[in-house]
C-alpha cells in the first residue's frame, strides 16, 4: 500500500472507472451502492488488502495504483459468489479479470507475481498444444516462479503419478494451425 | 378551405427552447398552409400564455388552434378549456408534443429542431380537418366502491360516509383491519396499533352509510366514470352473520387445526384462534367467525359437526354457498394494500431452513400483545433469545427481487430494536445499507435508538449460517457481514435473526386493476395519473388509489392518501354530472353493407345490427372510442370521430413532408 | 453522409404513448428519427395507415400497443397483432421488406424499453437502407391509396355536413 | 440420447478416473457421448486473466465445431461448463464481441451462430435421465452410506436461473446457494445425503498453485463441515475440486494438524457403485485418499 496523508486530486486517475466500465464485465459498476455483500460473501475477503467493495470505491475515486498493485485481484478464485449475490448485478468476477489483465499488461502485478506467471504459462501451453498439459505446466511454472518451492509440490505430484493420473506426454490437437489463425486474427482486431 | 389556424410555440423555459431553435420553428410555421398567426411564449400553460390564445380567438383572428409544447397527456385539457372559454369548439385544437418526445430525448439541436417542425406541420394539417364535436354529459352515481379494508380503505370509507355518501367497502379477508391490525406498536411514536385502529374499525362496522362486505371479492366491473356496475362474490362463511353473536363457543370446541398446535413456537404464531373455525383476531370487524374448509374435519370427511352443536343461536350453516351481489357506483377507490416479500428464495438467509430466522410479519405477530405468545419474544424452543440480528433490505433494493426501496423497513427495524430492548435483556444488531429516516419524528427516533445501545453495523448481510468456526458460535446462527464502515468482515453469533422483508403490491392487485383498466408499473404497483400532481387518480376516470397499491408507504402517508382519494371522489360526486369523451365511433348508414363484422369486434358490445334498416348502429353511451371497429370495417363505413382516416392521413403527410 | 431513415410510430394512447412520454420525463436519449402519431388504441391502426406512411416517404413504421392482456380496451392489441401479421404477408408483394414494419408491446412504465426499441429499429432500418422501391411502390399502391383517399374525402365531407 | 462430448483437459489427465467411470456407467442409461473431434482447451480461469477476447476465441472454436451436430454440448467439468457457457452468453449478449469473434473464427474457416446449449453431465443425469432411472439401475442400494454432495462453485454460479448474469434461464438448473439435485441423486442410489452448509463454497482450487495456504484453509473448512455432519465420503462433479480435496488432503492434515480421511469420489463413480460395479472398473483405485474400511463394509453389504 502506498502511504499518503492527504490525497490530492492530481494523483488520482478519474478515467480509471471508464476504463473498467467500457469492458464487457465492467457494466453496472457505476451502480455500486457499497452494501458490502461481495466482501462479506468472499471466501478470501479477510486476507485481501481491500475486500471487493472497497476495490469499487477505490476504482471510483481513481486510486489506480492501489487497485492494480493490491493482492485482492489475485486472491479472487472465480467462485462467483459475489457476482450472483450482488443486488446491483455487477459482474464482479469479470471486473477482477479485467483488473488482472491491466495489472499484467502494465507490469503492476507485484502482489500477483506468481499468479501472473502461472496464467501466462498456462496461456502459452494452450497456444502451443491447443490443450493444457498439467505436468509441463506445473514444471515450467515452478521453475519460473519459485524454483525453491519445487520440493513443496513433490508429494502431491507423487500422489498423482503413483495413482496413474499424471501423463508424461502432452497432447497436441491436430488442427493447431486453425487455432493459431484464430488467435492471430484476434490480435489484429485488438482486445475489446 | 380557408381555415385560420393559430400556432403557439411554447419555450417551456429552457425545457424546449434549450434544444429547439424557436425562431426557426416560428418562421417555418408561418409558411404553412392556412396558418394565419404564429406566436411564441415562455410558458404557454401560464395564465398570460392561455390569455394569448383566448384573446386571439375572441378577436376572430383564428378558428383553429395548435399548441406546440408538452405532451397532450399533460396539458391537452388545459388548452381545450382555453378554446372553450374563447368560444371555440375544443375539438378544433391540436397539440404538437415537442417536449417529452422531442426536446427531452434527443441530443442534436438541428435534428431536434427539424423534428419539432415536422410535428408542428402534422398538427397543423390535422387540425385543418378536425370537426367540432359536442360534449356529452352523464350523471354521477353518488355511491362509491372501496376495494380493500386495511387502514387505507377504512379511512377513505369513513371520510366519504361521514360526508353523507354511501360507501360499499369490500374486504377479501374475514375481517377489516389489514396489516395494521397485526402490529403491536407503530413507529416512531410507539402508540399502540390496536388502540388507534380498533375505534375506526368499529365505526366502519356501525356506520349507516357503509355497507361492509368482508370475506368478499370483486368479480366484475363494467361501465365508466359515474356509472360503474359492480359484481361482488360474497364467499360462503358457513356462519350466518345475522344470527351469530361472536360468542366464541364454536372455536373453543373446534377440534380442527388451521395453524399447527404442535411444532415450534414460530410455526404456530397466530393472532386469533388456531382452530378451523376462527376469527382472524379478537377485535375483528365483523366479529363473526369463518370456517377454513381446507382443514375443517366436517368438510374433509363429513364426520364432525361440533361447532353447529355448540352454537346456541344455530348460526352455523354448512350448506352455505357463495353469493353474487351487484351494485352500481359512480367511483371506485382501490386500496388493495401490500403483501410482504417471501424470503424463502433468498436461500443464503436460511429462512425455512433455520428455526430462528423469521420474517418481519412473524416478529410483529410475536410482539403483538394479543398474539399467542402474549407479546413475548421467544425462540422456536420457547426460550428467550440473548441476541437478535435485524437484517434490512431483504428483497428490497435488489435487482434479483425488487429494485425499489420499501420505505418502511428502516423504521420498523428501529421499532423492533426498541421493543426488544424494552422487553428483554438481549443484544440487538441492526444490519443496514442506508438508514432512511425521512418522516416527521423519524430521525429523532433513530437518535433515541443510538442511545439505547443498539449495535449498528453498516453492511448487507452476506449469509446466515449454522456452521461454527469458533466455540462461541456453536449452536448459534452466525451472520457473516462486512462492516463496511470499519472495512472488516465480521462473524456475529446470534440466537435469532429477523428479516426485514420488503413490501410488494398485493397479489390480488393485477386482477382488480385489470377489471378497472388501470395500469400496473414494472414494480408491480398501480401507475398513478401523474407522479407529482395526480397521486391519487389514475388514467381511468372515476378510479382512484390509496395506500400501498400505489407504492410502499407508512401509515401517516397511507391515511393522507386515503383522505385525498376520498376528497377527490367527493368533488366528483358534488359535481353531479361529468362530461365524457365525444370521440366515439359512428356508422355511415349509406356505406354500411350490414356485414356485422364490427358487432363482434367491439369489446363493449356497443354496436348492434339494426334489422329494419339492415345496418349496424353505434350506441354512443357504451362506445369508448378505441376505434377498432373503424379500422376493421371493410366498407369504410365507420369513422372514429376525432381520429378519422383523413385526419390521421393528414398527420402522416405532415410528419413526412420535410 | 450517413443515411437518416424516416420512421413513423403509431402509438396507443394508454401504454405506448405514455411510455414514450416517460422516456422524455426520464430524459432518456434516443435516435431522433421517429415521429409518432397518437391513436387511442393500437386496434385503431389500419393497414392503410402504414401503407400511406411508406408511400409518403417513411423508411420504417413502428406500431406499439399495450402488452397482451393489458389493453385499455380489452383486446385492441390482439386486433393490431392480427393486422400486422396480415401486412407482413402482403408487404413483400409491394417490394417492401417486412422488417420495415415492426410491432412491439410497450407499457406505460417502459420508457427505457421504448428508447431501446427506437434505437434498435432505427439502426435496423439504417442497415436496410432507404425504401428503394419508392417509385414502384407508388405505382403499385397508387390505386389502393387513391381509392381510399377518395373514399375518405367523401366521408369527411359527410362528417362536416 | 446423443450428446456432443467435451471432456476438457483434466478429465483426459489427472482426472482420468472420472473418464473411466463415465465410460463404465453412461451406456447403461442410454447416454451416448460422442467426443468432439480435435477439441481444444476452454482456457479456464487462467487464460482469461491474461487475454480476454483470445480466451473467448479459443472457447468459441469448440462451440463452432460442435454446432454442426445440432446437439447439446455436454461436459463433466465445472470449469469447462462455466467457460463455454460464458462464451456462449457473452457471444449472444455483446454485439461487439460477437462481431469480433465471428471475424476471428472466420480466419480459421469456422463460423458460429450462437445456437448451442452447453450443459453439465450432472444436468443430463438428473434432468434427461432422471432420478427414477438412476434408482432403478441402483441394484445395490448403498444404504447406510452418508455422502456429502459437494457442488462447488462454477456449476451453479453465475449461470443459474433468475440471475442477471445470464440472459436466458434455460441453461440453469439449480439454486446458487442451496442446490439440491445431487442430494436427490444420492438418495436415488439408496445412500443418505448429508445436510451441510458448505456444499457450494469455494474449495480454492484455482489458488492452490499460487496462494496455497489460503486454498488449504478453504479445503479444511469444507472437509471439517462434511466430517462433522457424519459424511463417509464426499461426492463431487468437478475434476478440479476432486483433485484439490483428494490430492491435497494429506497436506491439509499436516498443516492444520487434522486427521481427515475422507475419500472424494465422482458422482459417476457413486452411480457405478450403486449399480454393483467393481471399484477398479470405476477408477476408484486411483484415489489418493483410498476408500475407508467403514465405506468398504457398507459396499460389501450392499
Amino acid at each position: 500500500m502506498l502511504e499518503r496523508e492527504v490525497v490530492y486530486e492530481s494523483v488520482l486517475d478519474h478515467d480509471f472507472l471508464d476504463e473498467i466500465y467500457s469492458l464487457p464485465g465492467g457494466h453496472e459498476i457505476k451502480k455500486c451502492i457499497q452494501c458490502g455483500t461481495c466482501s462479506g460473501s468472499c471466501p478470501q475477503g479477510a486476507v485481501m488488502d481491500y475486500a471487493p467493495r472497497k476495490i469499487f470505491s477505490l476504482i471510483r475515486a481513481g486510486f489506480r495504483d492501489e487497485v492494480l498493485e493490491s493482492n485482492t485481484i489475485w486472491y479472487c478464485s472465480s467462485c462467483y459468489t459475489c457476482a450472483v449475490r450482488c443486488p446491483k448485478e455487477i459482474k464482479i468476477t469479470d471486473v477482477m479479470y479485467a483488473l488482472k489483465r491491466i495489472a499484467i499488461k502494465e507490469g503492476k502485478a507485484k502482489a500477483g507475481r506468481k499468479a501472473a506467471v502461472l496464467s501466462k504459462t498456462f496461456m502459452n501451453m494452450v497456444n502451443k498444444y491447443g490443450r493444457n498439459h498439467e505436468t509441463e505446466l506445473m514444471t515450467r511454472y515452478i521453475l519460473t516462479a519459485d524454483p525453491f518451492s519445487a520440493f513443496n509440490f513433490m508429494p502431491q505430484g507423487w500422489r498423482l503419478f503413483s495413482n496413474g493420473r499424471l501423463p508424461i506426454m502432452p497432447h497436441k490437437i491436430k488442427n493447431i494451425e486453425q487455432l493459431r489463425k484464430i488467435l492471430k486474427k484476434v490480435e489484429e482486431l485488438g482486445e475489446i | 378551405m380557408s381555415e385560420r389556424i393559430g400556432v403557439y410555440v411554447c419555450h417551456c423555459g429552457t425545457n424546449i427552447a434549450g434544444k429547439v431553435d424557436i425562431d426557426k420553428v416560428v418562421e417555418f410555421a408561418k409558411g404553412l398552409d392556412d396558418v394565419t398567426l404564429v406566436r411564441e411564449y415562455k410558458f404557454m400553460c401560464s395564465d398570460p400564455g392561455q390569455s394569448l390564445i383566448q384573446k386571439d380567438i375572441e378577436d376572430g383572428l383564428i378558428n383553429r388552434v395548435v399548441v406546440a409544447s408538452c405532451s397532450p397527456l399533460m396539458h391537452e385539457k388545459t388548452f381545450r378549456n382555453v378554446c372553450t372559454r374563447g368560444g371555440l369548439n375544443e375539438y378544433l385544437f391540436a397539440m404538437a408534443n415537442i417536449r417529452e418526445q422531442c426536446s427531452w430525448v434527443h441530443v442534436d439541436e438541428a435534428q431536434t429542431t427539424e423534428k419539432a417542425k415536422d410535428l408542428i406541420e402534422a398538427s397543423v394539417r390535422r387540425v385543418a380537418l378536425q370537426v367540432p364535436l359536442t360534449k356529452r354529459e352523464v350523471p354521477i352515481n353518488p355511491q362509491t366502491l372501496v376495494i380493500g379494508g386495511g387502514i387505507a380503505g377504512i379511512q377513505a370509507a369513513l371520510d366519504l360516509a361521514d360526508a353523507g355518501k354511501k360507501v360499499i367497502l369490500i374486504e377479501k379477508e374475514p375481517s377489516i383491519g389489514g396489516h395494521m391490525a397485526k402490529f403491536d406498536k407503530t413507529f416512531p411514536t410507539l402508540d399502540c396499533s390496536a388502540c388507534i385502529l380498533t375505534p375506526k374499525m368499529v365505526s366502519v362496522g356501525q356506520h349507516e352509510n357503509i355497507e361492509l362486505l368482508s370475506w368478499s371479492e370483486v368479480e366484475d366491473i363494467s361501465g365508466y366514470v359515474g356509472n360503474f356496475n359492480i359484481k361482488i362474490r360474497k364467499k360462503a362463511r358457513y356462519v350466518d352473520a345475522e344470527l351469530c353473536n361472536g360468542c366464541g363457543a364454536c372455536w373453543e370446541k373446534c377440534p380442527g387445526t388451521r395453524v399447527p398446535r404442535k411444532g415450534n413456537v414460530h410455526e404456530k404464531l397466530s393472532l386469533g384462534p388456531t382452530t378451523s373455525i376462527y376469527m382472524p383476531f379478537m377485535q375483528a370487524v365483523p366479529a363473526i367467525p369463518v370456517i377454513d374448509t381446507e382443514t375443517c374435519i366436517r368438510f374433509k370427511n363429513g364426520k364432525c359437526g361440533i361447532c353447529a352443536a355448540v352454537c346456541e343461536r344455530n348460526a352455523i350453516k354448512y350448506d352455505m354457498e357463495d353469493e353474487i351481489v351487484e351494485f352500481e357506483v359512480g367511483n371506485i377507490i382501490l386500496a388493495t394494500g401490500f403483501q410482504t416479500f417471501d424470503p424463502e428464495p433468498v436461500k443464503r438467509y436460511g429462512y425455512g431452513r433455520f428455526d430462528n430466522v423469521m420474517t418481519a410479519i412473524e416478529f410483529e405477530i410475536m410482539n403483538c400483545a394479543s398474539g399467542n405468545t402474549g407479546g413475548k419474544i421467544l425462540m422456536a424452543d420457547g426460550k428467550e433469545p440473548k441476541s437478535i440480528g435485524i437484517v434490512h433490505c431483504v428483497g428490497s433494493r435488489d435487482k434479483h427481487y425488487n429494485e425499489y426501496c420499501s420505505r418502511v423497513c428502516c423504521m420498523y427495524a428501529l421499532k423492533y430494536s426498541h421493543l426488544i430492548k424494552e422487553k428483554i435483556d438481549a443484544e440487538v444488531y441492526e444490519f443496514y445499507i442506508d438508514l432512511r429516516c425521512f418522516g416527521k419524528g423519524y430521525e429523532e427516533f433513530y437518535d433515541r435508538l443510538l442511545g439505547e445501545d443498539v449495535r449498528f453495523v453498516r453492511g448487507k448481510v452476506a449469509e446466515v449460517t449454522e456452521v461454527p468456526i469458533e466455540e462461541a458460535e456453536k449452536g448459534k446462527l452466525v451472520v457473516e457481514v462486512e462492516d463496511t464502515l470499519v472495512g472488516m468482515v465480521r462473524r456475529i453469533p446470534l440466537d435469532m435473526v429477523v428479516l426485514c422483508t420488503g413490501l410488494e403490491a398485493h397479489e390480488s392487485l393485477p386482477d382488480v386493476a385489470g377489471l378497472c383498466s388501470v395500469s400496473i408499473g414494472k414494480d408491480g404497483f398501480v401507475i398513478e395519473k401523474h407522479p407529482k400532481l395526480g397521486p391519487v387518480a389514475t388514467a381511468t376516470d372515476g378510479v382512484f388509489i390509496a395506500g400501498c397499491c400505489q407504492s410502499p408507504k407508512d401509515i401517516p402517508d397511507t391515511v393522507a392518501q386515503a383522505s385525498a382519494a376520498s376528497s377527490a371522489v367527493l368533488s366528483m360526486i358534488t359535481r353531479e354530472k361529468i362530461e365524457i369523451e365525444s370521440a366515439t365511433a359512428s356508422v355511415d348508414e349509406d356505406k354500411c353493407s350490414g356485414c356485422k363484422l364490427c358487432n363482434s369486434l367491439c369489446p363493449y358490445l356497443a354496436i348492434k345490427y339494426d334489422e329494419e334498416k339492415g345496418v349496424s348502429v353505434v350506441n354512443e353511451a357504451l362506445c369508448k372510442g378505441c376505434g377498432t371497429c373503424a379500422a376493421g370495417c371493410p366498407s369504410n363505413a365507420i369513422s372514429a370521430k376525432h381520429f378519422e382516416d383523413r385526419q390521421i392521413f393528414a398527420e402522416i403527410k405532415g410528419i413526412l413532408s420535410a | 453522409m450517413t443515411f437518416e431513415p424516416k420512421i413513423v410510430g403509431f402509438l396507443c394512447n394508454w401504454c405506448s404513448y405514455t411510455g414514450a412520454d416517460l422516456a422524455g420525463t426520464a430524459r432518456i436519449k434516443y435516435a431522433p428519427n421517429i415521429r409518432s402519431v397518437r391513436v387511442m388504441c393500437s386496434g385503431r391502426i389500419e393497414p392503410t395507415f402504414i401503407i400511406k406512411a411508406l408511400f409518403e416517404g417513411a423508411d420504417g413504421v413502428l406500431i406499439a400497443g399495450c402488452h397482451p392482456g393489458d389493453c385499455h380496451y380489452q383486446e385492441g392489441n390482439y386486433k393490431a397483432l392480427r393486422r400486422h401479421r396480415l401486412l407482413q404477408r402482403i408487404l413483400p408483394e409491394y417490394g417492401v421488406e417486412p422488417e420495415r414494419v415492426r410491432l412491439e408491446w410497450i407499457a406505460a412504465s417502459e420508457g427505457e424499453r421504448f428508447a431501446t426499441i427506437v434505437n434498435e429499429f432505427t439502426e435496423q432500418i439504417r442497415e436496410l437502407g432507404p425504401l428503394g422501391v419508392k417509385e414502384s411502390l407508388a405505382e403499385a399502391m397508387k390505386d389502393d391509396i387513391d381509392h381510399h383517399e377518395e373514399h375518405i374525402e367523401e366521408s369527411g365531407a359527410a362528417n362536416e355536413a | 440420447m446423443k450428446y456432443t462430448y467435451y471432456p476438457g483437459c483434466s478429465v483426459k489427465a489427472t482426472a482420468n478416473l472420472y473418464q473411466e467411470s463415465i465410460d463404465s456407467v453412461m451406456p447403461s442409461f442410454g447416454v451416448e457421448l460422442e467426443e468432439l473431434e480435435d477439441w481444444n482447451c476452454c482456457g479456464a480461469t487462467a487464460y482469461m486473466s491474461v487475454k480476454e477476447l483470445m480466451s473467448f476465441a479459443i472457447s468459441a472454436r469448440n462451440l463452432a465445431m460442435a454446432e454442426k451436430f445440432h446437439r447439446d454440448v455436454v461436459t463433466p467439468c465445472s470449469a469447462c461448463y462455466l467457460v463455454l457457457n460464458k462464451t456462449n452468453h457473452y457471444f449472444n449478449d455483446y454485439p461487439d464481441m460477437r462481431k469480433k469473434l465471428g471475424i476471428a473464427l472466420e480466419a480459421g474457416g469456422l463460423s458460429y451462430s450462437g445456437n448451442i446449449r452447453v450443459r453439465h453431465l450432472l444436468d443430463v443425469m438428473v434432468n434427461d435421465v432422471g432420478f427414477e432411472k438412476i434408482s432403478e439401475a441402483a441394484t445395490s442400494k448403498l444404504e447406510g452410506l452418508n455422502i456429502a454432495p459437494y457442488y462447488g462453485c462454477q456449476i451453479v454460479r453465475p449461470f443459474y436461473y433468475g440471475c442477471g448474469a445470464c440472459s436466458d434461464s434455460e441453461d440453469a438448473f439449480d439454486d446458487p446457494d442451496d442446490p439440491i439435485c445431487m442430494d436427490r441423486l444420492i438418495e436415488a442410489t439408496g445412500a443418505t445425503s448429508v445436510k451441510y452448509s458448505m456444499k457450494t463454497k469455494c474449495c480454492g482450487s484455482s489458488l492452490m498453485g499460487t496462494e496455497e495456504k489460503q486454498a488449504l484453509k478453504l479445503c479444511r473448512g469444507l472437509l471439517a463441515d462434511a466430517e462433522n455432519n457424519g459424511a463417509h465420503c464426499i461426492v463431487t462433479i468437478c475434476p478440479l475440486c476432486q483433485m484439490n480435496l483428494d490430492i491435497y488432503q494429506p497436506k491439509v492434515n499436516s498443516l492444520f494438524g487434522t486427521k481427515f480421511n475422507i475419500p472424494v469420489i465422482y458422482f459417476t463413480q457413486l452411480i457405478g457403485l450403486a449399480m454393483g460395479k467393481k471399484p477398479e472398473e470405476l477408477g476408484l483405485n486411483k484415489l489418493a485418499v483410498k476408500m475407508t474400511e467403514p465405506m468398504k463394509q457398507i459396499l460389501q453389504g450392499a
